[in-house]
């Protein structure tokens, strides 16, 4: 690989901030360069929360990608910010438990995820974002299975009690990950 | 009849008016608004004393309150 | 049917970006309310803070200030002294009048300016995220105060509305809260003699609001009552402080 | 009218009332506090208002809530004093409104003394304080000019919505010159204009605000105020230049109480031959860069002598760009340089060979016993 | 020791704590809160003070006090509130004490907003208060460098006594990216050496003051600091030089976060066979004027980019001396230039025939509806 | 013969700028007693302020910070804060503490920050000639008050010692005068027993004390005596405003 | 016998020894010192009884006190 | 004339700052260029205070002046910090009730004058600053003496009963200048 971006958002609250660290932190103990730059908002509480992690074999340039790679989105106002942004032949995964539409992006892959549902099976309804990270690391296999599941186990390492259901969730994301990554090649 | 109106646009489920409410006739909603708020509405229309404390306790000017005819004053707002 | 309680015009009609059950709404509404039953809507002006009032000028339908954090009872002299016929508010938080702003509230007071202040005491920096403000409690988590407010190594909150009210200059200073109906008409009640007496140029004007911040205290609307009940009032005893009438009468005293 | 032998710190309290400002906030430090004691007196009696502040952070806010409600409003301090109005100075910048502030600047840095010096003069035309804003600043070098420039100062603030500092040392504070004063004795009032914040009757409410959620709004508006700097910069910048009329030996570039020094100094020289030039800003911000690069253009070298470590000195280099080699006579401390101290300097650096570019650091110089003050 | 991923604003606060410093006063603003949140868990722990200033006056005072007896310490903050320490910086450089402060520059003027912004770059160059001082000025541009600029700082700070300011932007202080931190854990305590107040046991009682009655003795230690600065202005210069090897079409210069972003578009543009080369100031100030020439004179023209409206140019163009055209691209208010812009940008001027300097006026940007925040 | 009244070796042997019977000399010498009689000379770190004694740093024979104007407190605060072990006072002037310090006296306090604070209240700004303090008395002339004080203007005189002592955060906090010798006495008893609590690390300790200013006042020292009698004690009342120990004991009742 | 020694040139001539000496024996010169004050001095040294007053009140620390033997202490300074 | 510049010390008090404002006055009226500077001291009392006063036909240059032409002196440390610095051919004004050293400059005239009883005759001691000035008016003619008569009541006019004997004063100083001057030519 050379390099990749990826842009996660949601509301705050729904942990898009976490999912980008986990990611950021697998690649990391991959030896990998990383960034995390949230994009913090006014000094309120509410509204959305998106973060752009960057993921290279040299040290990152510019953190600040207008432009990504792959778009991981929790809500419709960031898929209609975001998606046209999206570099051509990049990803973009929707989650379908709590967005209604559709992307009209035809030279991306887009892939529907209800995430929410996916993540209630798994264990607990609150990991959503890791089942959408989880889409992403299957299909892009940036970083293994296992060095984020690591990561997880490390972030959580203080509440060990959640870690089941989040690797759940974010194996069951990995799964729907690959799937789409096979559907596209 | 006293009624209040609540604004579930304006709603951002606080729960306060809930607890202010004397008569207990108010109920926060199963749905969500489009801020995805759940909101405050009305179990029981036909209790409301238009006393205004739900009104009073929001925080956010989401209720309004009105009543039919002449009404005991029972504080001086 | 009658309308009995709606949003006063004073309000613009939007929605505050205030988090859920935050009181600041309330006691905006007060504040307005009580210009427009005055009347002084086209003769008020008001200074919004830093803090999560930032945003009090997009909300007040007067004209309005936005001042540098704890100044604005400076900002209100300047504009006080220099349009005497203005009625001149400021809108104020616990970090911003309490902290970074002490010098300039006591001295707005003593100077006796003729302005009122809304001082909103939630016992924390909302804005901010959560550190500790000069009014936090024994024993309250802050993000600066991990461990809880060691009155120990930080010493006790400040009660803003005693310290004021010390001063020999004569004002109405008073203590309400707004996290109950029944208090919140008290709070009413305050702020319109606060507004009252400027109207009839006697004297400086404070009330200080006991208010919720649940975001920031970690709990729900409702555990956030009984908490500032619980906790606060009785260590910020609700009440007027000081009225100019009285204060007159001691100063002739001597 | 005649002229009345004066104080430059009361003249410019006087100045202030014939502009038509009437209300001073401020705190007293040496070497102005006679501008607030002679506005306490003389306010009243002009049916003005005068309030000493608590501090001069409160001053700078009250002046802030002056101004926002559409009067004419005047500060005045001392270096320490304005350092502690660097956050309001911003604010009132960004909220574009007009108000008018004097330095009478006093050695430094730290407490340093209240000597006269003009050692702010960077934290004045650059770095006043955070963001990006531009003060417009007039540095007279005489009691008159200090009344003209403080009059003139309360128009560019009202054209341009934009605070304006007039900018003296203690010595012009401090030293009593024959002045004259237009007429009317009290100025008209400041017509509050569309901005000000006077109760919304009959109108849509106002704002007066620097804070901008939105990014891109925040943008514009620096754009703006970059525009509004870009405006002014053109269409406002005075200097002036004496002997240059033909070509000099030596140009000697100062502002302020120093250009008269200068002056002497010049004076002296030329009446033994040596054709010294003089340059001066009179706008420290915008500095006049063209007016001193033509200045430049006719000189054989630059001295550049000023009451400081050589602030202006970078000024006159953005504006000379590399192609006269430039000398620096500086003080600082409460230390006066003498006419004769820069005779000699222009003696020497004229002497010795053309050195490319003097670099910040002056020349040391020689402690001087008989000027120890108690 | 292997690396964590971690948060600007906290990495900052570590480097303190493996530098040395067991001394925090501050107080909380955004964008860079998380260093007083951070310290405040973490100095405790190792038996360090940490104390929640009033106000960031207070703070700035505070640190002058800590200084002053001999301890390392730190205070952070962010534009309006480096704003209130101008008066007590100025007092610590004349007392020549060892402070480190970090400004996490935020949008301005006035309040403005609290995206990320470069914005205080003059402020922290040239005028940051009253007389004639300087602030040393490190400018990271990733959060290992932030941690490595800190320690240095403290380094720096003491041996030359002066104080020393890290200056970022909200992104830096809001972004994680894996560090690596030295060993110990806690750094050594500060030396006092023969300066600090420490109580006046066993030697003749010392005092840090900044006042002068003689104006010779003031003038004096202003000609000291003066050639302190000299020195450290021979000996500290740092910045870094990128794809100079072999000349190039343009030059891009930048500082902090901003150069990232230029080293994007950069490579981007290599990429096709457009030569851009980069340079970027380490120091501040010291500004590293004859690299920045060096660097200049290998490149046909220049373009300038700052989160800021051309606040670094002026020091860009005392470099060049008017040697090269130079253009800018700016940006403010929380608006962070992409590398698409800057490529844009390279592209535009490279297309266009060579102007003769750039004004610091910015191109007007045109408004871009995709990047509207909340 | 035996000695019984000398200069302490804690004063610099040198005369001291101060006018003619100004009392900041004898304020000095009751510090510098103070010191030396508590033995902590080697381990005392003072505080000179901006104002008339502004050179305290020449006199008193410790190791001295020269603060800026009004921050003293903040710079204690620093300096006690890093070495704990240290003696640290601050000397202050009206103008400096209760104008542009105001904001820095009452956190230091409301910290509990174990320092001791001497607090010269003369009435006037001495140093930059004669200008109001906020404790300048009713009808007073100052240079900014050329009409005397007008309380309906600027307020009325700011009593710092029951301010201070209004807090909840237990203090030492006395006021006396140093215009007599008997007043002047018990300003020592006082002083002493600020530092005293410092030096037991209890709390934070101020003693404000009434002092003359001839030259700004525009009288003789002896009618500066009187004038501090008659005008400014009955305002300003005498005696120990607040202990540790009962302000602990009001603290514990709640 | 108690005695007194005023330095003169440290002295201001504020004159409030004068006042304080509870025996009425110190007065003012009529000589200036070097710094141009007229110096306080004693006028009557037998009357001394070296209660320190004028020591106490000199705002110069211009006076020292000596005594002789025992005194009574008549209060703790 | 061209130009000239006085420079009058003495200690706080001794009204040296009130002459030199007095000569400044007088030949403001006349409708010459004046300057007055004064040297404040650091912010004490007590101590010198001196001020420069410069008089001419063109705007005045640098009011500050290290080479003064004339000196008026009140006091032995002012006598002995300034007389050096007297230009070659100039003035030197001794008040000998207060200065009891002379003068080495030679190439001075140096005056003496017992301004104090001087001014005791004329009414009041405490105008013996007036008889300084008296002096150097008498001396150098820089002014007339009937112009700084008017100078002297319009200054004193809000004290008028003052007048007299600061007039008489001056006048003395002035018979006193006089003399010197033709002593000297
Ligand atoms: C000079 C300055 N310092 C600090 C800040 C950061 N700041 C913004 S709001 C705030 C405190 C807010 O707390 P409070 O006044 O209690 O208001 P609340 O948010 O609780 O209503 C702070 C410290 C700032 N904007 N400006
Ligand atoms: C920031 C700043 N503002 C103002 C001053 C000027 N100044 C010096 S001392 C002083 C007031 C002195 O009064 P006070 O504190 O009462 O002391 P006193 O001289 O009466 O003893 C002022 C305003 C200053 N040096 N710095
Ligand atoms: S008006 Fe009173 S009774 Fe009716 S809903 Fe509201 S609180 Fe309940
Ligand atoms: S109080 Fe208002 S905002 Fe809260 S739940 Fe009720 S209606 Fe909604
Ligand atoms: S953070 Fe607290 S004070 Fe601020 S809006 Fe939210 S609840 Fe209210
Ligand atoms: S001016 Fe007043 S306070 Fe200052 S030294 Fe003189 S008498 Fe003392
Ligand atoms: S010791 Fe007492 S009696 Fe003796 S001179 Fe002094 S005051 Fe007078
Ligand atoms: S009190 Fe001291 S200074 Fe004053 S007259 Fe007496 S000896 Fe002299
Ligand atoms: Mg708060
Ligand atoms: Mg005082």
């Amino acid at each position: 690989m050379a390099s990749t971006e990826v842009l996660m958002a949601g509301f705050g609250g729904q942990g898009m901030l976490l999912s980008g660290k986990l990611l950021a932190h697998a690649a990391m103990e991959k030896g990998l360069e990383v960034s995390w730059l949230p994009s913090y908002g006014p000094e309120m509480r509410g509204g959305t929360a998106n973060v752009t992690v960057c993921i290279s074999d040299k040290p990152v340039a510019s953190p600040y990608i207008v432009y990504p790679r792959a778009l991981l989105v929790m809500n419709q106002p960031s898929l209609e910010k975001f998606a046209p942004r999206v570099k051509p032949g990049g990803l973009i995964v929707v989650n379908s438990s709590l967005v209604p539409v559709k992307s009209d992006r035809q030279d991306c892959q887009v892939v529907y995820v209800a995430a929410n549902q996916v993540a209630q099976q798994a264990g607990t309804g609150r990991a959503a974002n890791l089942v959408m990270l989880g889409v992403y690391v299957g299909w892009s296999e940036v970083v293994s299975l296992e060095s984020t599941v690591r990561a997880i186990e490390e972030e959580f390492a203080e509440k060990a009690k959640f870690i089941p259901a989040n690797v759940a969730a974010f194996k069951a994301g990995y799964e729907e990950g690959r799937k789409a990554r096979g559907a596209k090649s | 009849m006293p009624k209040i109106v609540i604004n579930r646009e304006r709603c951002k489920g606080c729960e306060r008016c809930n607890d202010a409410c004397p008569q207990k006739i108010l109920a926060m909603s199963k749905e969500m608004n489009a801020k995805g708020y759940t909101f405050a509405k009305v179990k029981d229309e036909s209790r409301c004393i238009g006393c205004r404390l739900c009104a009073i306790t929001c925080p956010d000017v989401a209720i309004e309150v009105f009543i039919d005819g002449t009404q005991y004053e029972f504080f001086a707002y | 049917m009658k309308k009995i309680f709606s949003a006063t015009p004073l309000l613009v009609d939007r929605p505050t970006h205030y988090c859920p059950g935050c009181t600041h709404g309330v006691i905006h509404r007060l504040v307005a309310e009580t210009i427009d039953e005055l009347g002084i809507r086209e003769r008020t002006v008001g200074i919004a803070p830093v803090g999560c009032s930032v945003l009090a000028y997009e909300y007040f339908n007067v004209d309005m200030f936005e001042a540098s954090h704890g100044r604005a009872p400076a900002v209100a002299t300047g504009a006080k002294r220099a349009r005497p016929e203005l009625i001149v508010f400021s809108y104020q938080g616990d970090g911003d009048l309490a902290s970074i702003g002490m010098g300039e509230i006591i001295h707005a007071a003593n100077r006796g300016e003729k302005i009122t202040v809304i001082f909103v005491n939630n016992a924390i920096y909302g804005m901010t995220g959560g550190q500790m403000a000069p009014t936090t409690m024994p024993g309250q988590y802050s993000t600066t105060t991990p461990g809880g407010r060691n009155v120990k190594e930080v010493g006790y909150p400040v009660r803003m509305a005693e310290l004021i009210a010390s001063l020999r200059t004569p004002a109405f200073v008073a203590r309400a809260a707004v996290h109950s109906p029944k208090e919140i008409l008290r709070a009413k009640e305050y702020i319109r003699r606060a507004f009252s007496y400027q109207v009839a140029g006697t004297c400086f004007s404070l009330v200080e609001l006991l208010s919720i911040c649940p975001t920031n205290w970690g709990l729900s609307a409702r555990e956030s009552e009984k908490w500032l009940e619980r906790e606060m009032m009785p260590y910020y005893p609700l009440g007027i402080k000081k009225e100019p009438e009285t204060a007159e009468a001691e100063v002739k005293r001597g | 009218m005649s002229k009345i032998l004066m104080k430059g710190n009361e003249a410019v309290g006087e100045a202030a009332i014939r502009a038509g400002c009437l209300h001073f906030f401020g705190y007293p430090i040496t070497p102005q506090s006679e501008v607030p004691e002679y506005l306490a007196r003389r306010l009243p009696e002009v049916g003005g208002v005068f309030v000493q502040a608590e501090s001069e952070v409160a001053a700078s806010n009250m002046i802030y809530g002056a101004a926002g409600v559409g009067v004419r409003v005047l500060t005045t301090s001392s270096s320490p004093g304005i350092s502690l109005m660097a956050e309001a100075l911003s604010y009132i910048a960004a909220c574009e409104l007009p108000v008018v502030l004097v330095n009478m600047m006093r050695a430094g840095p730290g407490l340093g003394g209240i000597l006269p010096a003009q050692g702010d003069y960077l934290q004045a035309t650059k770095g006043t304080a955070h963001g990006d804003f531009h003060l417009i600043v007039l540095a007279p070098s005489s009691v008159q000019e200090a009344v003209n420039l403080v009059m003139r100062a309360f128009e560019l603030a009202e054209n341009y919505r934009n605070p304006v500092m007039v900018i003296g040392d203690g010595m012009i504070g401090q030293m009593m010159e024959p002045v004259e004063f237009p007429e009317p004795a009290v100025g008209k009032p400041l017509d509050p204009g569309d901005w000000a914040l006077t109760g919304c009757k009959d109108r849509p409410r106002r704002i007066v605000n620097s804070l901008y959620l939105d990014p891109e709004a925040c943008n514009r508006h620096n754009f703006k105020l970059t525009a509004k700097w870009q405006r002014i910069t053109e269409a406002e910048q005075r200097s002036e230049s004496v002997y240059l009329d033909e070509p000099c030996d030596i140009l000697l570039t100062s502002f302020g109480m120093t250009y008269r020094i200068c002056k002497t100094a010049a004076d002296e020289l030329r009446a033994e031959g040596i054709k010294v030039g003089l340059f001066r800003p009179i706008t420290l911000a915008p500095f006049p860069y063209q007016a001193c690069r033509a200045a430049a253009d006719r000189a054989g070298r630059i001295l550049d002598v000023e009451m400081n470590m050589g602030q202006m000195l970078e000024d006159v280099k953005l504006a000379v760009q590399g192609t006269k080699s430039i000398d620096f006579l500086g003080t600082a401390g409460g230390v006066v340089p003498s006419p004769e101290d820069v005779a000699k300097k222009i003696r020497e650096v004229l002497g010795s060979a053309p050195a490319k570019n003097a670099s910040p650091k002056p020349a040391p110089q020689k402690k001087r016993k008989d000027k120890e003050r108690a």
